[in-house]
């Protein structure tokens, strides 16, 4: 057994020194000025037009999805929604640098990421609507996507758990040879909890190529960042646990492009993990169940729209010479309807059959969920008024 | 007496409790100037300032965690977990900890000043979590205390017995009835008795057993019994642990039937105890099995909620088949 | 065959699972280089390399979330917790992701290839953190598979059978037999079936029905009452979730008596599950109320160990008074 | 409402900056050197002959205390021991520097607070023979030891559990405006459990007069700290967390003491948290059930043999001319004497009687728990010889 030594690279020192503030600052990578004007002295990363619209568009068409997913919830159409609007950047640019290959597990507010995936928006509908056209099969609230074609894993509600299983499923990854990472999104709230530092923790003794990426927007619900945490923001953890760490401006889509690509090339150079700060704002409602005017100011507000993201890339384009004015609004407007017109179909499609309700808690039915079923489906032939969902269908 | 809602009597319990004891303290995620995401804590931080009622970081653990030691330390921590089930992350801090904390120190320590409120239960479209009736879990757990009303009145009168009495004590807030239940509530401060179950109404035939938001469930159900002619005795279980066995054995000795509802997955939920116990307390009184009436074992699913739960006329069919027996 | 004890059969079936699959991998706390505080993971780092047996951070919850990740991306991962009773930290992960991972995603994803081992019980002078039986709360948890061995034979063939389970399960070992049960155990590689019970002795006059460690004390008080004239069945139920009713209802509709024992505290202990689901189906058979003999509703207590557990005079008692009724 | 900033103090950047080792290094305080002479330059702190004294021979009688409870368990007279051998500074020196009126909340290797603080050979040895005149009531394994009037909170088990309890026990004394406050020990393994990442940052944002006092002694049982974590040790996580920190060696008592006292003045004067990590080793086996010759080789332990804290404060008091080699074998012997004429009186001392099973399980005894007793009791009368630790007691 060869001689271990735990205090190998540490200095003395003979004077009672308080470390109060120990950390080199971490400062915040910007490309592009909120106007969407390039710094000097920026180095862009490789974005072909081609790209660089496609980050765009699925931004706005982002934007238009949540606005109309709001209304639609106001009226009364689906039970919750949870908005992005501001933050689009994070996801969407984050997601342009990955491969598809590389397994997406997100916290709640990443839809964004899933677009530009290619989730369609009848998947979205479908899932919005716990419709039979859902392979999740309705059985979570709106907004819980999860699309194993698109290697998205399935959202579940309660915070912060994905990070660890983030770090198991890299683990998996690295040890079956893939040449691909996971990423993690998470918010700044979810980075309290518990499973966050066992999480980033084990990814670095472990060795695990995952992308940790918080989405630092202010707030947890109603809770201001600075009741969440003392430090320098989720970024100076990174570094006491050995984790290679950026912080970037979440609401530049270049600069969030720029680190992520850099943080995945690290992941799977180096077969570790890289921790990722998106400094951004929620600009909704934490969901369609909040009202934001208790806690915060519109004036706070208003700053945080002057930055918002997608009218940055815009103008970015625009000076590329890359962005047609005209054909944008024509995107706008095709994707406005789409959306109307998907929910529309949506909403007609019946849930599934009530032999769901018993399926997929195991592999096979046990015998205990086919005796629930059978007292179920007669009770319900008993009552079909009781249940008109699924009183149509049952044998 | 003033019109409230199971909201507003919890939030007038809340502010009573702190008004007569300095050590009452509040919180919670989102607890302080917000109020709480369903707004049971509204107004507290601005009455008995950010020391007493104060948001906590995103950390269910860690709330558990805190209030366990400032329990320890002599004061009676008010705290909030968002949604039940959301405690989770806190079993073990609840299970190992505060459950033992008197016992393993020999009643030198305890915590029984501790309260911990969360919301329970379905019926809200919320789906795997926002929706679970997590009781069972804890009822296997001496030296909890476990507490769920069913009104506005029996809010607040087990809220304020449940901040005062010296065990801690799990105190579930069916949030279906948020908002939905109303009643008289006296505005002065009374306590109700934890331990102890409330008959709801008397009856000859059969017993029906339930909590929280399931009572109004098993009344439903009596109605559409009574029209067959069949009186239904109803209880109100109030405390899950320590649970009124005496209560519900002297009521099954004279109706000779017992039915439990509740909303949780049948296996291993509280009615499986219920029924263990008085299966053996009551044997020669039974005319008919003890049924239970449950959620199915399941996750709690989204689209399937309503035949997901145990409703009147589920009840109503198990009483049928018990009289008929 | 060969002798082996429990921990041996265990590491066994490690062994066999590790060599036919090379997506099983096995981790947690001191699992790696040291084999484990109960060396039941001995020689597999050495075996199957640091990337396949490995210890973690010191973090239940840690563990168990990485384990469900791993096992979504298709490996096998067996995860140790070092004492059952240091699960609970990992009860978020188990209860709210394990469970419903494939239920919330439609059967798109799941984490069937999960197992988890943990030691349980007392009987080893483990006070409250090294003693409990943890089996009840996890049994109210749709999704998850429950399983406990009695002897070396069943820990290796009901082991194999959990990790290759499409399923997620949780593996309780009974720890104070780790070393004390020895059997002969095929060095082949063999499964038992999940979900059912084991009869291990027939009879005819009650049923007695068990698991892990309690099976030896229920075999005392049988040949205790056998003095007496009595001849009591012997079921294991091996899986407690999900369980094999069936068995016990043919027994218990032979017999007309039921005596349930486990070391975990009775009230909402996995024996009142079967007693209400027993109660219904065997309502007309039971020639006596179905008796619990289970531990104390109190945490472990290390003094009164002996007095709080569930033992074979204890047992026997309870035959004679379900003879006697 | 005051409009927030969270990303008022950050500064940008436009090259893609991955931060490695973003921490200033956090040097280690040593003053005495490990032969127990002082360093040049350091600034000891104010230490009378009578408390040097004490600090030593509370940290000797707990070496000779640690010794003989290895060989009473080896003997087969108690169940379980847990030494805490070259470790005996970190835990002494700590309570040196406290207030008997601080709480201490501690893991399990820190009898030397405990013995510090008065705590008697007689009530180690009842903890430890669970018998009746331990006010713990024998419940527990033994050196799980509390006493409230020592104000040092009964040990409990799991790991990590008494962090955030600490914050919250510190909470209350600052509420209650107690001139007091918690210190909380663990180890660096314990350091990586959800509660600690919980604890610290609640303490940081809750202000909370709280010492974390983490000894980083190298091991968690097998598990050696560069399994445990990648970053530079559980120091560099406090800054993260926005909480003051020092890095004390845990072999130094003089520079512990320093320490503590400095975390102690910090956390009455500022209402906040204080992290140390006190470098150390630990020479014992994790615990009589555990033998380190399967992960660590023998050389290694001899290392840090040479580093002992005891033999380093004897030679410091030796050059103060305040340690008198006969008195202290003198005491060293008399320590040895009382500690086996203790041992022998407690093993016989019973246990509490059977009614104890049930008490305190609730401020009073349920319905149920009184049922479950009076079976018990009539059981106990039937079966003498199975109960033979109860029976004689059982009316
Ligand atoms: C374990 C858990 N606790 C509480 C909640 C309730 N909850 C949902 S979102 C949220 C705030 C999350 O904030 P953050 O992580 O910053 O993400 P953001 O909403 O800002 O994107 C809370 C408290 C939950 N879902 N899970
Ligand atoms: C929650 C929990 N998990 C596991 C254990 C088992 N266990 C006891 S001590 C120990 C190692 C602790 O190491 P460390 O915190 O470094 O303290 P040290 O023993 O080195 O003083 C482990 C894993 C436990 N007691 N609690
Ligand atoms: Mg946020
Ligand atoms: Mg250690």
């Amino acid at each position: 057994m060869e001689d271990r030594n735990h205090l190998g690279k540490i200095k003395t020192t003979n004077r009672v020194e308080v470390i109060g503030n120990g950390l080199i600052d971490i400062p915040m990578l910007q490309l592009l000025k909120p106007d969407g004007s390039e710094h000097e002295s920026a180095q862009l990363p490789e974005l072909d037009k081609t790209l660089a619209l496609k980050i765009h568009d699925t931004m706005e068409y982002i934007r238009i999805l949540d606005e109309r997913m709001v209304a639609a919830q106001r009226q009364g159409r689906i039970s919750f929604y949870l908005a992005s609007t501001g933050e689009e950047a994070a996801a969407v640019a984050s997601a342009a640098a990955l491969s598809p290959n590389d397994m997406i597990m997100s916290q709640y507010r990443e839809q964004g990421a899933l677009a530009f995936r290619g989730y369609t928006t009848d998947q979205f509908m479908n899932q919005m609507f716990s419709n039979k056209a859902d392979p999740n099969k309705g059985r979570q609230m709106p907004i819980h996507y999860g699309d194993k074609a698109l290697n998205f894993m399935t959202i579940s509600s309660p915070l912060g758990t994905q990070i660890p299983q983030a770090s198991g499923y890299a683990y998996g990854q690295k040890m079956a040879g893939n040449e691909a990472i996971t990423i993690c999104y998470f918010g700044e709230g979810a980075a309290s909890e518990g499973d966050f530092h066992a999480g980033v923790n084990m990814a670095a003794v472990l060795n695990c190529p995952v992308i940790f990426f918080c989405r630092n927007n202010g707030y947890a619900i109603s809770t201001p960042s600075e009741e969440q945490f003392a430090g320098d923001g989720i970024a100076s953890r990174g570094i006491g646990y050995g984790v290679k760490t950026i912080r970037v401006d979440g609401n530049d889509p270049l600069a969030v492009f720029a680190a992520t690509q850099e943080a995945r090339r690290i992941a799977l150079a180096e077969m570790c993990p890289v921790l990722i700060e998106a400094m951004t704002y929620r600009l909704a409602a934490h969901s369609t169940s909040d009202d934001p005017t208790g806690y915060r100011s519109r004036d706070e507000e208003d700053k945080w729209r002057a930055k918002d993201p997608i009218a940055r890339m815009a103008n970015w384009l625009t000076h590329k010479g890359w962005f047609d004015e005209k054909q944008n609004k024509a995107k706008v407007d095709q994707a406005r309807q789409d959306v109307l017109a998907a929910l529309k179909v949506s909403e007609t499609i019946p849930i599934c059959g009530i032999e769901e309700i018993v399926e997929d808690v195991y592999d096979s039915v046990p015998w205990h969920l086919q005796d629930q079923l059978t007292s179920l489906k007669a009770h319900i032939k008993q009552y079909p008024k009781k249940y008109p969902k699924t009183s149509g269908s049952v044998r | 007496m003033a019109k409230m809602n199971l909201l507003q009597a919890i939030n007038n319990a809340l502010i009573t409790a702190m008004t007569a004891e300095e050590k009452v303290m509040v919180f919670g995620e989102d607890v302080g100037h917000f109020g709480g995401v369903f707004r049971a804590t509204s107004h507290l931080q601005e009455k008995f300032g950010k020391g007493r009622c104060f948001n906590t970081p995103l950390t269910e653990q860690g709330i558990i965690g805190f209030a366990n030691g400032l329990a320890s330390q002599g004061a009676y921590p008010v705290a909030e977990i968002q949604f039940g089930d959301y405690i989770f992350p806190a079993f073990d801090q609840i299970v190992n900890e505060t459950a033992k904390w008197r016992y393993r120190s020999g009643g030198q320590f305890d915590v029984g000043g501790l309260t911990i409120r969360t919301p329970y239960g379905g019926g809200i479209s919320g789906g795997h979590y926002h929706s679970q009736s997590p009781e069972a879990f804890f009822a296997h757990c001496a030296g909890l205390k476990v507490v769920i009303p069913r009104d506005p009145y029996q809010a607040k009168g087990l809220l304020l017995a449940s901040i005062r009495d010296k065990n801690p004590v799990l105190f579930l807030e069916p949030k279906r009835l948020y908002r939905a239940s109303i009643a008289d509530v006296p505005e002065e401060d009374y306590e109700l008795p934890l331990g102890k179950a409330d008959l709801v109404q008397e009856g000859t035939d059969i017993t029906l057993l339930g909590w929280g938001a399931q009572i109004e469930i098993l009344q439903k159900a009596a109605e559409m019994a009574l029209d067959d002619g069949v009186s239904c005795e109803i209880i109100d279980l109030r405390s899950i642990l320590p649970w009124d066995a005496e209560a519900v054995i002297n009521s099954v000795m004279k109706t000779g039937r017992l039915l439990i509802n509740h909303e949780a997955p049948l296996t291993g939920g509280f009615a499986s105890e219920i029924a263990a116990t008085i299966q053996e307390k009551c044997f020669l009184y039974l005319e008919a099995p003890i049924t239970r009436v449950c959620g199915l074992d399941t996750p709690y699913p989204l689209a399937h909620e309503t035949e997901y739960m145990p409703d009147e006329t589920k009840t109503y069919e198990a009483i049928k088949r018990s009289l008929h027996y």
